[in-house]
């Protein structure tokens, strides 16, 4: 079997806000494995997000508590002091953000900015300015040599997020952690941004963790996915595997909700209720009040988590056999 | 880059003609004959014709404004002084230099003191030092210039007897004036300095740098400051007609005869000349001081530089 | 939640906001004092020869007297007046006309935008206390003229952020959605794009109103506001000065005051914007 | 059927100046030459990328924007010459629900003064407007306790309920959907969805749904207008333009939108090149030219003409795929 890249093991993270704490992650785990496409998936406030930014530890604020372990090629990230973890940063971990308007530096032209992180390694500036123009035409940057002196606002969006691509590779890490990398994006240019992320997994035999609430996008390229909710990872495994037979309710409910069919073939399957926020961790399902199979012991007792397969986690207590798999819900 | 700078010239001499066309027009929406502030009341009304007539004053009044601008622009002429019967150059020449010393002296000690405290605040937010500079501003903040420079004549030259308090004879006798100016518009520059680090600190690209694996030192340096410095620098042009406005308070409590006590003492005794003149320079010093911000704007910032230089690149 | 609620929570935020507190216990003792400066006060503020001149603070004139034999602290709870008096004319004054001309540039844009725009740079042209000046002179001397000015002076202030808000408003969904149903233009103006803009015209107007005090209180400095015998802070400051050596407490006194004062505005408006801020609600 | 909406021709030009000083002004064609009409009754999807015109071709509809050419009719209203009355009766006729959940409604409005404000207006007595709010709010399946709400204390997925209520608040004959489903989460998604179709069917609506998710409008819509800068490029039954795309470009998007079952990830696609483009200089000819792979020299010189191939089928295309 292959080693684990990147291992998180009953990450929790909480915030301190007024009068408590928030439960924002609650015991994540999750494996990572060298040349796959990782998607974390879930709606707006699930959380994923928060796990992507504590890997890199760019959550902002001091008044997050964290729990837990964050492996990285066996070595816990969080025992790191900040010395370390800018060794980590750009070297072996790299990071793509949802609107690369915003994350690209106004003032200095982009080819600037790429070349500043090829610098890190003692390269000299002008054979970092070389690569990073030859990093461009990697990740098909159209006048690549001439697009490197210009400024971020003169880039359409999809040519900004090749610049943060292609800004996250030039040190070749062997993980490149990405948030909602097209959601700002038109889908033809989704389609080349994702068409690059999947050469790059073949190519570099990087490790890619996706974070993302698309399906779609999920579908066309992962290897693998969890699914999050309200904090927690409900269900993880093979893409295929939880596409076609998803044991935990929501994932159910979800897949049934997405768009697949036309109006003609009936309607879509909705969930009821909203997600809550987790203020003290009482024990019970987080998803008890919204799951139409719940029982007394969903709301009492929490959940572990059941393997299913050798990939294929849920947690729940119903699964794996006891919901009829063709059961719609109520 | 170019296209930008001429519609910021144009823009600013625009503006200055309009200054001048109000400037002009003060002396016409004061009740009375401009003539009648000039001469004695006991002069005849033939007499005061015939010197209406020498002044122009019974021409059209677009002729007069004409005649006025051309004054100005070719021969430096702002007229004569009502009060000391010079002419209104004379008296400026001497006095613009004292206000300028004055105010430049201040900008740069302001700057120097501001821009690292608003910084340091800044990064070490809610540290003791950042806690006692909030106090410290907002108690600045509310003292008026004059009451502070009371009591600073009050400590340092009654008290202490160290410096002088009045006049303007040496550099010794700058210290408390400029103190006093730098103490009174220090708070804003503080706080802005701080509030627009702290903004760029929250920006996304800031995020981009530190994930790209850059020491924070250069995050720092190359990325947060660079970037605020784009509106600190405003922020020293905008402060430079304040300070004026400032020094007309600080002149006249330290007795110093700068341009700011000239303004004060012709508004009092309605020499208009004068007034005009002063006002006049003082817009155009301000419009001179918002297009120079905008020109350091124009090299700092690229977006602005290119999206209004109509395409130069 | 309803409305009562929001109240609630709000009021709660207050509370709890120590600059807001703080602020707000200095503005009412401020108040208290105004209100009944005539029971505070031990003498009239223009009764002369109360005590011998130039006497420094002692148990009977706890202020000292000045120049004329007056008790400075009589003279000092008087001007309590003045200074709310200028705060509540200047910020009404200075309301009216910016936030009018800000949601007119605002909402029509265009030429109306931009010979309003031309009109608020060029009272950017001269500073502030100096175009002040120049509009006392048209206007005469006085407190109520030197209030005006400051006001012609200042609406700029106003007008600009109003004018940027009513901007981004008027593209926002609600806006278009009440045009597309049939709302006129004032309907939208002042039921849809006023109300969003309250909350920061709350905070910009404990914000400047200190600065309206400083700047009258200038004007009176210079001897272009409030005349003799007017009890007015920034007056007595300018006669305090003429006797610095001789009767420091004339110039310290109401000094004091005046700083208090403002110090109290300053503190309301800080714990206002922490609380009203919509930066801050956001996160 | 009735023609609902029926454009001809319609334009929509913004022209730019340059510059204060420079008097030569450019010519945006953010929607040019658009014909196509809808049903009384029919779900049509209009999809593009940004810079396509489809927002604006909704603004001038709900004349927020005034068109600069061609015709546009609404219900039997002509909008290049409508006059005041005219537009009162297309105000009521005519209703919008916007992307944004949080900007929908008026921060500072309760839930039932916003759903009541569009009858106040067109005259309707305030008695009688509170009773018909309490009805659209059941129309949407909220509950009543959330009238005095203030849109701050709700969710997206409510937010968005309400603001269809109160496009529902003076019996609309159409209604402008305008991404009414991308800021939401898929769950929320589903029951907005079901909910319009379920009001459309209940109501004999006729819906114009603007999205760039086509998923979404495989789903809900019976015709798909294409628009690429400004152009329609293809209109047709859902069906015949998502399996049979007759131009380049509905093909390219097509193959380009993810399709949510990684069973498909393997199937024939081909990738579109370069980025949307601008409408700023465009010059003669089809506007997909520099992105299209069966492009000719013809395609360069002339603006092609619109093609029907059937089933009510329309193509804007020189060389339209078999």
């Amino acid at each position: 079997m292959k080693e684990t890249l990147l291992s998180l093991e009953h990450l929790s993270i909480d915030y301190k806000i007024k009068g408590g704490y928030l439960s924002a992650v609650h015991d994540v785990s999750m494996d990572l494995y060298p040349g796959e496409i990782f998607a974390v998936v879930g709606e707006s406030g699930c959380g994923k997000s928060t796990v992507a930014h504590s890997i890199m530890r760019l959550l902002s604020g001091g008044n997050a508590k964290i729990e837990g372990k964050i492996l990285f090629e066996g070595w816990d990230l969080r025992n790191y002091t900040e010395k370390e973890m800018e060794a980590v940063r750009g070297r072996e971990i790299g990071m793509i953000f949802q609107n690369p308007l915003d994350s690209l530096n106004p003032v200095y032209t982009v080819g600037n900015q790429v070349s500043e992180a090829i610098m890190l390694d003692r390269v000299e500036k002008q054979e970092a300015m070389k690569r990073a123009i030859a990093l461009f035409q990697d990740v098909k940057m159209p006048d690549a040599g001439e697009r490197a002196n210009s400024f971020p606002h003169e880039l359409s969006g999809g040519m900004r997020q090749r610049v943060m691509i292609a800004m996250m590779l030039s040190r070749d890490p062997r993980l490149l952690i990405a948030d909602e990398p097209t959601t700002a994006l038109d889908v033809t240019i989704e389609a080349q941004i994702l068409e690059i992320i999947k050469e790059l997994k073949q190519t570099h035999n990087t490790a890619i963790l996706m974070i993302t609430h698309n399906f779609g996008l999920v579908a066309e390229a992962a290897d693998k996915i969890a699914v999050m909710y309200a904090g927690e990872v409900v269900e993880s495994g093979d893409v295929f595997e939880i596409f076609e037979r998803p044991m935990h309710p929501y994932t159910k409910l979800l897949m049934q909700a997405l768009p697949r069919k036309t109006k003609k073939e009936g309607r879509l399957q909705t969930i009821d209720g909203s997600v809550p926020r987790i203020l003290d961790k009482k024990p019970g399902c987080r998803f008890a009040n919204r799951c139409p199979y719940a029982t007394e012991t969903c709301r009492t007792q929490t959940p572990a988590v059941a393997q299913i397969s050798e990939t294929h986690r849920c947690r729940c207590f119903l699964a794996p056999d006891e919901i009829p798999s063709d059961r719609k819900g109520a | 880059m170019k296209g930008y700078l001429i519609k910021r010239v144009l823009q600013g001499i625009l503006l200055i003609v309009a200054v001048s066309i109000l400037v002009f027009s003060l002396l016409y929406m004061m009740p009375g004959n401009p003539v009648d502030m000039i001469v004695d009341r006991k002069v005849s009304l033939e007499k005061k014709a015939e010197i209406a007539h020498e002044m122009g004053y019974d021409q059209p009044l677009p002729q007069q404004y004409f005649r006025w601008v051309k004054g100005i622009v070719v021969e430096h002429d702002f007229g004569n002084s009502t009060r000391y019967k010079v002419p209104v150059a004379d008296l400026l020449r001497d006095r613009i230099p004292r206000s300028l010393v004055l105010c430049g002296w201040s900008l740069l000690i302001e700057m120097v003191i501001a821009l690292p405290i608003g910084l340091l605040c800044a990064i070490k937010k809610n540290s003791f030092f950042d806690r006692f500079t909030v106090v410290f501003t907002l108690i600045l903040t509310a003292m008026p210039a004059f009451w502070l420079g009371a009591l600073l004549i009050l400590t340092f030259g009654v008290g202490l007897k160290v410096l002088p308090i009045s006049g303007f004879k040496g550099p010794e006798y700058l210290i408390l004036p400029v103190f006093a100016l730098v103490s009174a518009s220090i708070a804003g520059t503080i706080r802005l300095t701080k509030a627009e680090v702290l903004e760029v600190l929250n920006e996304k690209y800031v995020t981009t740098a530190t994930a790209k694996g850059l020491p924070k030192r250069t995050v720092m340096f190359k990325h947060v400051l660079r970037n605020a410095l784009i509106i600190v620098t405003v922020q020293v042009f905008m402060s430079i007609p304040w300070l004026i406005s400032g020094a007309v308070v600080i002149e006249k409590i330290f007795d110093i005869p700068g341009m700011g006590g000239l303004l004060l003492n012709s508004i009092i005794v309605q020499d208009f000349p004068v007034v005009q003149a002063v006002l006049l320079i003082v817009a155009a010093l301000t419009v001179v001081c918002n297009l120079a911000s905008d020109i350091v704007i124009g090299i700092l910032d690229p977006r602005i530089r290119i999206s209004m230089g109509g395409g130069d690149k | 939640m309803n409305e009562r609620g929001k109240a609630k929570e709000t009021l709660q935020a207050c509370l709890k906001n120590g600059e807001f507190m703080v602020g707000l216990l200095i503005l009412a003792s401020v108040f208290l004092v105004a209100i009944f400066s005539e029971q505070i006060a031990h003498y009239g503020y223009t009764e002369q020869l109360v005590g011998p001149k130039f006497q420094p603070p002692s148990a009977e004139f706890w202020f000292g007297t000045d120049e004329l034999g007056r008790d400075v602290f009589s003279r000092v709870v008087a001007g309590t007046r003045i200074t709310l008096w200028v705060a509540f004319i200047g910020a009404t004054l200075e309301l009216v006309l910016g936030v009018t001309v800000g949601l007119i540039c605002g909402y029509f844009g265009n030429w109306v935008d931009r010979v309003f725009s031309f009109l608020t740079d060029l009272t950017w042209c001269i500073p502030g206390t100096i175009l002040a000046l120049a509009v006392v002179t048209l206007l005469g001397k006085g407190l109520t003229n030197s209030v005006i000015a400051i006001s012609l002076v200042s609406w700029a202030s106003y007008a600009r952020p109003v004018r940027a808000k009513t901007m981004s408003l008027k593209n926002m969904a609600f806006v278009e959605t009440g045009t597309a149903f049939g709302e006129t233009a004032f309907s939208l103006m002042f039921r849809y794009i006023l109300p969003n803009v309250v909350p920061s015209l709350i905070v910009m107007v404990s914000m400047s109103l200190p600065a309206t005090i400083l700047s009258t209180t200038t004007l009176s400095f210079l001897g272009l506001g409030s005349q003799a015998p007017s009890p007015d802070w920034g007056l007595a400051l300018s006669k305090g000065i003429e006797y610095i050596i001789r009767a420091p407490w004339l110039s310290i006194f109401p000094g004091v005051a005046l700083v208090y004062t403002v110090l109290g505005f300053n503190l309301l408006g800080e714990g206002l914007r922490d609380i009203l801020d919509p930066h801050m609600k956001a996160q | 059927m009735a023609k609902m909406v029926e454009l001809d021709q319609m334009e929509k030009h913004f022209r730019i100046s340059k510059g204060m000083f420079d008097t030569s002004r450019q010519v945006v064609r953010a929607v040019d030459r658009v014909s196509f009409s809808i049903e009384e009754g029919e779900v049509v999807g209009l999809v593009g990328e940004s810079g396509s015109g489809k927002t604006t071709l909704a603004r001038v509809l709900l004349s927020l924007t005034k068109m600069t050419g061609g015709k546009a009719m609404i219900d039997g209203v002509d909008l290049s010459k409508a006059t005041k009355k005219d537009l009162k009766k297309l105000h009521q006729e005519i209703a919008v629900v916007f992307q944004d959940p949080a900007s929908n409604l008026n921060p500072r409005q309760t839930v039932e003064s916003s759903i009541m404000r569009p009858m106040v207006i067109h005259g309707v007595p305030r008695s009688e407007a509170r009773r018909k709010a309490k009805e659209v709010l059941d129309m949407v399946k909220m509950d009543q306790r959330y009238l005095d709400s203030y849109p701050h204390q709700l969710s997206g997925g409510q937010l968005q309920r309400i603001a269809i209520a109160r496009a529902l608040a003076l019996s609309p004959k159409i209604m402008i959907l305008d991404e009414p489903t991308s800021a939401l989460d898929v769950s929320v998604q589903a029951q907005i969805l079901n909910l319009l179709l379920d009001l459309q069917e209940k109501m004999h609506l006729t819906y114009l749904v603007i999205t760039h998710d086509l998923n979404v409008i495989r789903y809900i819509s019976d015709k798909i207008a294409v628009m690429y800068l400004g152009k329609l490029v293809e209109f047709g039954p859902t069906e015949e333009v998502t399996e049979h795309p007759k131009h380049p470009y509905t093909k390219g998007l097509m193959d380009a939108a993810p399709i949510l079952d990684p069973r498909l990830r393997g199937r024939a696609k081909e990738l579109m090149k370069g980025d949307p483009g601008s409408l700023i200089n465009l010059g003669t000819g089809c506007r997909f030219y520099s992105r299209c792979k069966y492009a000719t020299a013809e395609c360069e010189k002339e603006d092609p003409k619109i093609l029907n191939v059937g089933f009510g089928h329309q193509v804007s295309c020189v060389h339209p795929l078999q």
